[in-house]
């Protein structure tokens, strides 16, 4: 598929000679950014905001401080792993828009885990989260992922229909089993759960900021999913299945259970995302736990080029622009629709700005494919 | 927090501000000339200051003040609308108290954790939130609720009266919060006058969704409720059907909601948080930063029954709806939310 | 209806990344006669009239119709001009009916409504004038690729096309329906139709064309009278060199490696198109299935690789039962498949070709630790290939999309042999490759038969089936219509049968329905 | 008893039909897109663009008229957006459609609160009683007692399948959505073809929103459409990209959704989240069972290049 031509195609490409290929997927992202930026600077003047002042205020909330630093990161740390999971499924050319629902699936269990098992001590219950959100968030992967594989149901349809279920289920757990006694007797019935016992709240990095030791969770699931991808020989089979199903069929490689696989894995790690907000920042379920992050981390997957290691940088820039867009909303006292409006450009021209990332794609093909030595001169300058 | 210091009432006692105001703080300097002259207010809310529901009213209240104070120059405002995602509106109470502000108001229960955090940091800062009742014991915390079930009963005693096909019909979002309490409150005063009336309840599950809302009313109106009510953002739909219906009426809640269908709404519960700010804003002028928490309640006037001018209520309908404001303020009838 | 007298190409230059497709390229063409067009795979053929047709823009040069300049933006403009084109890769719509092809993109005589009843009866006159049959209500998913070529030429004689280009349309015929397009081609010269023709097959450009040019490696080579020119002086214009032609041994009959029982299987599209295919294939014998394409070879094939589900019969890899196995097991069993879709189900485009050459054995213990790639391995082995089948790239890291199609099908055939396969099924194993690699590849064929592999070889050109094969079986819709030893059939015999008509009095065909193994 | 459960039905009915206009325009405008190629993810930010330009015109001028046009003209606008960057551009068409999404849902907003402020509302288009029809019993309340967008919608079936299967422009269409390779040979502008069909997808999306915001509701609010644009998308796969296969799907979906609404006023105990589950897992089922991925255009979601791979 199309997308992904702004990050290295193979894996071995990134050590060694695809490097305008990265350095390219990196700055064709921000000039769109930029674009988009642009004309929201042109909104911001016709709100009468003065736009210099209001993007100064966007960088200076975003990296300009430590907590604006510290907070750009605790909302890269979602965005990383939900990105993680979105570059797996797109390298099976798999379109997982269910990522707000398997947020919340995750972020559910692991709440529902942490209470049933509140009196185990930390080194049990803090990997137990994660690993049920890890399993529910795959299951509500894995669903549209066999229905996909198995009866050819487009993945997009019900991955969508899929976050509306889930946000209902949400619904009913917070003001049901799992609602906050607290907030019940003192007559005001919060959709939120109970607040979770302290030894599974992960260690803040941080005084004073939200930053918690979630970051290092995503940052190693990184890695572990770039060496999935292309170390692993169930990556290879993902990506092949991605390029060329036909090819990879009659390669004897059972394309539905690896597209199905690679829905399941992305449905794993937003679950983790979920899990990880759950007992890294809020230490409740509440409404709104996924403020967005299952489509913001699609963007941000596509910043990193769909690749795990991009994406590391990609969530970074991304979330500081979430958080940079509030702190100009305050700034500038703009409604916080027209950041919504921006971001919306910011993917348009995102994915747009790869057409050029191809034409450029192109041109290198003509580099190589002139000069044609045998692999025998190829080895000697290697 | 300078403001306290110099603030007019020069006669006044040495207060714990003092204490406050002279332990490091760090609030940055932002002129103290200033901020002696100007009261600075910083508002996060959940939803849009035009939701016509709970951020609308704690919003004009606000502006009410201004209006009192004397315009911008003496009262500033700032705001932070649609903060569904509790980190980020701790991020903006936290970056609102280090800017100095007087008093943040943090307008959502789901950020008492935040408050409870950032107060600490910030002793010299005045912050205030709810619905809820607990400062946790921090000096500079004010809490506030509102006690909606008393309106809501109110409304109910009067819908038992209005309703001649003794069906009523109600529309809600998600079964939580000052939507449930209300309509909680809502079916008790309905029960206690006459317990042959039939109220059903239909929960959207969403508080945006006004499509959904305006074919639940229908729904209930097709089924022969004519009198409805409902809470959040999204019940201008319900109204919209009744109006479409015509010979449905309508009582609302959180806001007054006349605006919408001037003939068809009989009454509304409304929130006038400026009885809470007025107290507030006047001890933290006098350096009392906080400790205390404030109900809405019809005794104090912070809830109030708005009659619509525009619908003939009869009389007796309306003699109930104040005989029960009179038994809830006397306590002779309580409420339980 | 503007009628072209001439159509002249002056100096064409048109670059592809990494190639120089046509390099100063002059061509011409008059009314009411057949210009051929001759030149290797990749010999720039296509490029060149697809520049005429207006897909795309020449670099340097220019075209003229009549004397006059013209710039063709698209193919609107050289359809307006009277050029049409019958595409080497058909261009029709599948899911709609052949009057709807043909009316696509005209205006219709009812402004806004569709008028395929008329465009229908003018396709009836057309296929009468020049004796092309189909039926206009038809889908053409329906069609058999003969038919479809049909609705091509009627889509350009439709269009009131004056020059008519057909991209090597014989490449899909058989030789009887060779005979009736040049008929028809006869025709349409002689109404005074401007014909373009190209193929790569001498015997048919002698018998068609008035002029001849050649292109070698998108250079001319030369323009000539066919009449003044002989097969050997156009060999020599095309290849550039003298063509050897390979004399095989004899085989050494081995035991029975595939055997294949009254084999059915359904097709794509619902119909049944294996209908009890029996076959067998020995060790040390090349087995080549003619046919025209459709008639069940591909179905076959799959059917052997395990990728298409058998309904009914049997199939054995040395006297084991396979018929239900994976194409896994198959693998294990010894067998390898070289996919008649090169690009589509061979290999992958955008991978390495170091990550190509693993498709079956990534998995392989050689290759990894647990489920990690050991890429020192893989490189070895990949090295290893490369040379050994003189495969040219860049690096092993090169996309495999930047090889040629020749070096792609190299890069397959090595892989499926390094595998030293007890059985191997070729599927057209040298289409689209230039006249070197072709030879390359046949020779490695006959070295494996030789070494004892079991080889089946599916091809659509009886030339490569009657130099390779030491037995040839002809399949028609779905059955094996006759079976024929090396040498004892001419190409006509072939061609009747491929056609499915049994002709009369040759009894090696005739009598031949039985499977080979009851003949010797 | 009897007669009360007859009314209910019919209620039901006819809400189903109410509720089933806004899908009905947006599906069969994304109908036209998928049949070009094209798969617009952004019918819900388009719907709620057009939903604002309708509400907001109408208050201005008091003309639903006026409203309607400026809806289409927002569709039309939204819809060239989405146009250069998946056709022209050739971008991948299912992000470029979620990032119109969130364009339109923040642009909508912005103009409300900045243009608007508070929630007010405007008349919009009353039932109309189609005379004798609307009298026969049942039927004259369930079909014939709708407003005109809701008339009009129901007209947009045959229409839309005439102009696909019956005009030269539709069977460009269907060619393009196919095999635009060999449209483009026979002379057919294969992107000029999808821009066409993008745009007035995105102009029948804007009357999606028109019918919700000065038909349905009569208001506007922010994400007024609640996602409705997405079940539109997920409509169309379910009608098999036919226009009576959506009017069947708009109709199943709507009908669950009015009873599921109405479960809860007959009291009937189940938790409200699951009855608002229902018309989703329903969708869920259904494409399940109707996948019918063979009527597919063999060309969706593909950007077209000459002569490319
Ligand atoms: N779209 C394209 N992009 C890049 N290179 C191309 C493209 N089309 C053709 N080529 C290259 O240009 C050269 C000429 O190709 P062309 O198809 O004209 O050869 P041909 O004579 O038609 O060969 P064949 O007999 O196989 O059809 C080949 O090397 C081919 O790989
Ligand atoms: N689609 C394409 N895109 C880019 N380059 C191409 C493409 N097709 C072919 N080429 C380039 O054109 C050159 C010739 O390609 P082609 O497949 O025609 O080989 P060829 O000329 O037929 O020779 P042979 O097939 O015998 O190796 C290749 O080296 C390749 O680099
Ligand atoms: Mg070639
Ligand atoms: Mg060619």
């Amino acid at each position: 598929m199309a997308i992904g031509i702004g990050g290295p195609s193979t894996g071995r490409a990134t050590r060694g000679h695809d490097v305008v290929g990265m350095l390219l997927g990196a700055s064709l992202p921000l000039l769109a950014v930029a674009a988009a930026l642009l004309i929201g600077a042109v909104m911001l003047m016709l709100l009468n905001a003065d736009p210099v002042r209001a993007y100064g205020a966007l960088l200076e909330g975003a990296f300009g401080s430590t907590s604006g630093i510290t907070q750009s990161l605790v909302k890269a740390t979602p965005l990383l792993l939900v990105g993680l999971g979105i570059c797996i499924a797109f390298r099976a050319s798999v379109i997982n828009i269910g990522a707000e629902g398997q947020i919340i699936l995750g972020a559910v269990a692991a709440t529902w885990f942490a209470l049933e098992f509140r009196t185990m001590p930390g080194w049990f219950l803090i990997p137990g989260t994660i690993v049920m959100g890890f399993t529910a968030g795959a299951f509500w992967g894995f669903v549209p992922g066999i229905l996909k594989a198995r009866l050819g149901v487009n993945e997009i349809l019900t991955t969508v229909m899929m976050n509306a279920i889930a946000l209902q289920f949400m619904n009913f757990m917070i003001r049901g089993p799992l609602i906050d006694p607290a907030g019940v007797t003192a007559g005001q019935y919060l959709a939120q759960s109970e607040k979770l016992p302290e030894q599974v709240w992960l260690m803040r990095l941080v005084p004073q900021t939200l930053l918690h030791a979630g970051i290092f969770v995503a940052l190693a699931l990184a890695v572990v999913t770039y060496v999935f991808l292309w170390r692993t020989t169930i990556g290879y089979r993902i990506r092949a299945v991605g390029l060329n199903p036909d090819a990879s069929r009659y390669a004897g490689i059972r394309v539905p259970v690896y597209q199905a696989l690679s829905l399941t894995l992305a449905g794993g790690l937003a679950g983790v995302a979920g899990a990880v907000e759950v007992i890294g920042v809020q230490h409740r379920l509440l409404d709104g736990i996924t403020s967005g992050y299952g489509f913001s981390g699609i963007v941000t997957a596509l910043f990193g080029g769909l690749h795990p290691l991009g994406t590391i940088p990609a969530s970074f820039v991304f979330g500081g622009l979430l958080v940079g867009a509030d702190k100009m909303q305050r700034a500038v006292q703009v409604p916080s629709a027209l950041i919504q409006a921006i971001l919306g450009l910011i993917v348009l021209f995102v994915v747009g700005s790869q057409y050029w990332a191809r034409r450029r794609a192109a041109r290198r093909i003509d580099a190589l494919a002139t000069a044609a030595p045998t692999v025998g001169a190829d080895e000697v300058a290697a | 927090s300078n403001s306290a210091t110099q603030a007019p009432a020069t006669s006044q006692p040495a207060s714990p501000s003092e204490a406050a105001s002279t332990a490091p703080s760090t609030a940055p300097a932002e002129s103290p000339s200033q901020a002696a002259k100007k009261f600075r207010v910083a508002l996060i809310m959940p939803s849009a200051t035009t939701d016509l529901a709970f951020s609308q009213s704690m919003y004009q209240a606000l502006v009410a003040e201004q209006q009192k104070a004397g315009g911008e120059g003496n009262f500033e405002i700032k705001f932070t609308e649609n903060m569904f995602n509790v980190p980020d509106a701790q991020a903006a109470i936290r970056d609102y108290a280090s800017q100095g502000f007087d008093l943040v108001i943090a307008h959502g229960s789901q950020y008492g954790a935040g408050v409870e955090e950032i107060a600490k940091d910030f002793p010299a800062v005045s912050f205030a939130w709810g619905t809820d009742v607990n400062t946790f014991g921090l000096p500079n915390v004010y809490a506030y609720t509102a006690a909606a079930q008393e309106g809501g009963y109110v409304n109910g005693v009067m819908a038992a009266l209005v309703t001649k096909s003794k069906k009523i019909g109600v529309t809600g979002p998600v079964e939580v919060g000052d939507a449930k309490t209300y309509i909680d409150g809502f079916t008790q005063g309905v029960a206690a006058t006459d317990s042959s009336i039939k109220v059903s309840k239909t929960w959207t599950g969403s508080f945006s969704d006004v499509a959904a809302m305006t074919e639940a009313a229908k729904a209930h109106i097709t089924a022969g409720a004519d009198v409805l009510t409902g809470s959040s953002q999204s019940v201008v739909g319900s109204i919209g059907a009744a109006k479409d219906a015509g010979n449905v009426v309508w009582f609302g809640t959180q806001s007054d909601q006349v605006s919408l269908a001037p003939t068809l709404v009989v009454a509304s519960q409304v929130y006038d948080w400026t009885v809470v700010l007025d107290d507030m804003i006047a001890k933290i002028q006098s350096g009392t930063l906080g400790g205390d928490t404030y109900t809405l309640q019809l005794k104090n006037g912070g809830l109030k029954i708005a009659y619509n001018s525009g619908y003939n209520l009869s009389a007796d309908a309306k003699a109930a709806g104040d005989k029960a404001i009179a038994d809830i303020t006397s306590g002779a009838v309580t409420v339980s939310p | 209806m503007n009628a072209i007298k001439r159509i002249e190409m002056r100096d064409i230059v048109k670059r592809f990344p990494g190639v120089l497709a046509n390099d100063h390229v002059d061509f011409d063409v008059n009314a009411g006669e057949v210009h051929a067009l001759l030149g290797e795979n990749g010999a720039g053929k296509s490029t060149l009239v697809r520049q005429l047709y207006g897909l795309y823009r020449p670099d340097e040069g220019e075209i003229l119709i009549d004397g006059r300049p013209v710039v063709f933006h698209s193919p609107a403009d050289a359809i307006r001009a009277g050029i049409g084109m019958i595409h080497q890769h058909f261009m029709l719509v599948p899911t709609l009916t052949v009057a709807e092809n043909v009316a696509l993109g005209l205006p219709s005589s009812r402004g806004v409504r569709l008028d395929l009843d008329v465009v229908a009866s003018r396709i009836t006159e057309l296929s009468h004038t020049y004796g092309l049959k189909v039926d206009p209500a038809a889908y053409v998913w329906q069609l058999a690729v003969g038919e479809q070529q049909r609705v091509e030429i009627i889509k350009a004689l439709y269009r009131g096309a004056s020059l008519i280009i057909l991209d090597e349309p014989t490449a899909v015929l058989t030789p009887q329906e060779v005979d009736d397009l040049f008929v028809t081609l006869r025709r349409m010269a002689g109404e005074g139709h401007a014909l373009t023709f190209i193929s790569h097959k001498l015997h048919e450009v002698m018998a068609i064309s008035d002029r001849v040019t050649a292109l070698r490696d998108g250079r001319m080579a030369g323009t000539r009278p066919t009449a003044g020119v002989t097969k050997e002086e156009l060999a020599q214009m095309m290849v550039g060199r003298e063509v050897k032609s390979l004399a095989p041994q004899p085989m050494q009959r081995r035991d029975v490696r595939l055997r294949i029982h009254a084999l059915h299987a359904m097709g794509d599209r619902g119909t049944e198109a294996l209908r009890g295919v029996s076959l067998d294939v020995c060790g040390g014998q090349i087995v080549g299935l003619a046919g025209v394409s459709g008639n069940g070879q591909r179905e076959l094939a799959q059917c052997l690789a395990g990728l298409r589900t058998v309904t009914d019969g049997r199939i054995e890899i040395e006297t084991r039962d396979m018929t239900g196995s994976s194409l896994n097991e198959r693998i294990d069993a010894g067998l390898a498949y070289v996919p008649e879709e090169r690009m589509r189900d061979g290999a992958i485009r955008e991978f390495s070709v170091q990550e190509n050459v693993f498709l079956h054995e990534h998995a392989d213990p050689r290759f990894t630790h647990g489920i990690f790639l050991d890429f020192g391995a893989m490189k070895a082995h990949a090295r290893d290939l490369v040379t050994r089948f003189s495969i040219k790239t860049p690096s092993l890291d090169t996309p495999l999309k930047n090889l040629s199609g020749g070096n792609i099908q190299k890069l397959i055939l090595a892989r499926e042999l390094s595998r030293k396969p007890r059985v191997l099924i070729a599927a057209q194993p040298t289409r689209g490759v230039d006249i070197g690699a072709t030879e390359y590849i046949h020779e490695r064929l006959l070295e494996q038969r030789d070494a004892g592999t079991a080889i089946l070889l599916i091809s659509e050109d009886l030339d490569e089936i009657q130099e390779l094969s030491d037995l040839i079986v002809v399949m028609y819709e779905g059955q094996i219509v006759g079976t024929v030893a090396r040498g004892s059939a001419s190409p006509e015999t072939l061609g009747l049968l491929m056609a499915g008509v049994a002709p009369a009095g040759d009894r090696g065909a005739a009598e031949s329905v039985r499977p080979p193994a009851a003949i010797a | 008893m009897n007669e009360s459960v007859l009314a209910t039905v019919v209620a039901i009915l006819a809400a189903a039909i109410r509720l089933a206009t806004p899908y009905l325009y947006a599906s069969i405008g994304e109908m036209f897109a998928q049949r070009s190629g094209v798969l617009n993810l952004g019918v819900d930010g388009i719907m709620l663009v057009g939903a604002f330009a309708a509400f907001y015109g109408t208050l201005m001028t008091g003309s639903l008229w006026v409203g309607v046009v400026v809806a289409v003209l927002a569709g039309l606008a939204m819809g060239m957006l989405m146009s250069v960057i998946s056709v022209t551009l050739k971008a991948e068409q299912g992000i470029s459609g979620i990032g119109l999404s969130l364009f339109g849902l923040g642009l909508s907003s912005l103009l409300f609160k900045t243009l608007v402020g508070t929630v007010k509302t405007v008349d919009g288009f009353r039932p109309i009683r189609v005379p004798v029809l609307s009298d026969v019993p049942y039927l004259g309340d369930i079909f014939f007692s709708q407003s005109l967008p809701v008339y009009v919608a129901f007209l947009l079936v045959p229409v839309s399948w005439y102009v696909l299967e019956r005009t030269p422009w539709g069977l460009r269409v269907r060619a393009v959505g196919q095999n635009p390779a060999a449209a483009d040979t026979l002379g057919v502008n294969v992107d000029l073809t999808r821009y066409l069909c993008v745009c007035l997808g995105a102009m029948l999306a804007g009357l999606a929103g028109a019918s919700l915001s000065i038909a349905l509701v009569n208001l506007f609010q922010e994400n007024l459409t609640a996602g409705a644009g997405y079940i539109a998308v997920a409509l169309v796969y379910f009608g098999g990209w036919r226009p009576v296969g959506i009017l069947l799907g708009a109709l199943l979906f709507s009908t669950v959704t009015a009873i599921q609404l109405r479960m809860q006023v007959l009291g009937i105990q189940i938790p409200s989240d699951f009855a608002v589950m229902l018309p989703y897992v329903l969708t869920i089922v259904a494409l399940t069972f109707s996948a019918n991925r063979a009527r597919q255009p063999a060309a969706l979601n593909q950007p077209f290049e000459r002569g490319g791979a």
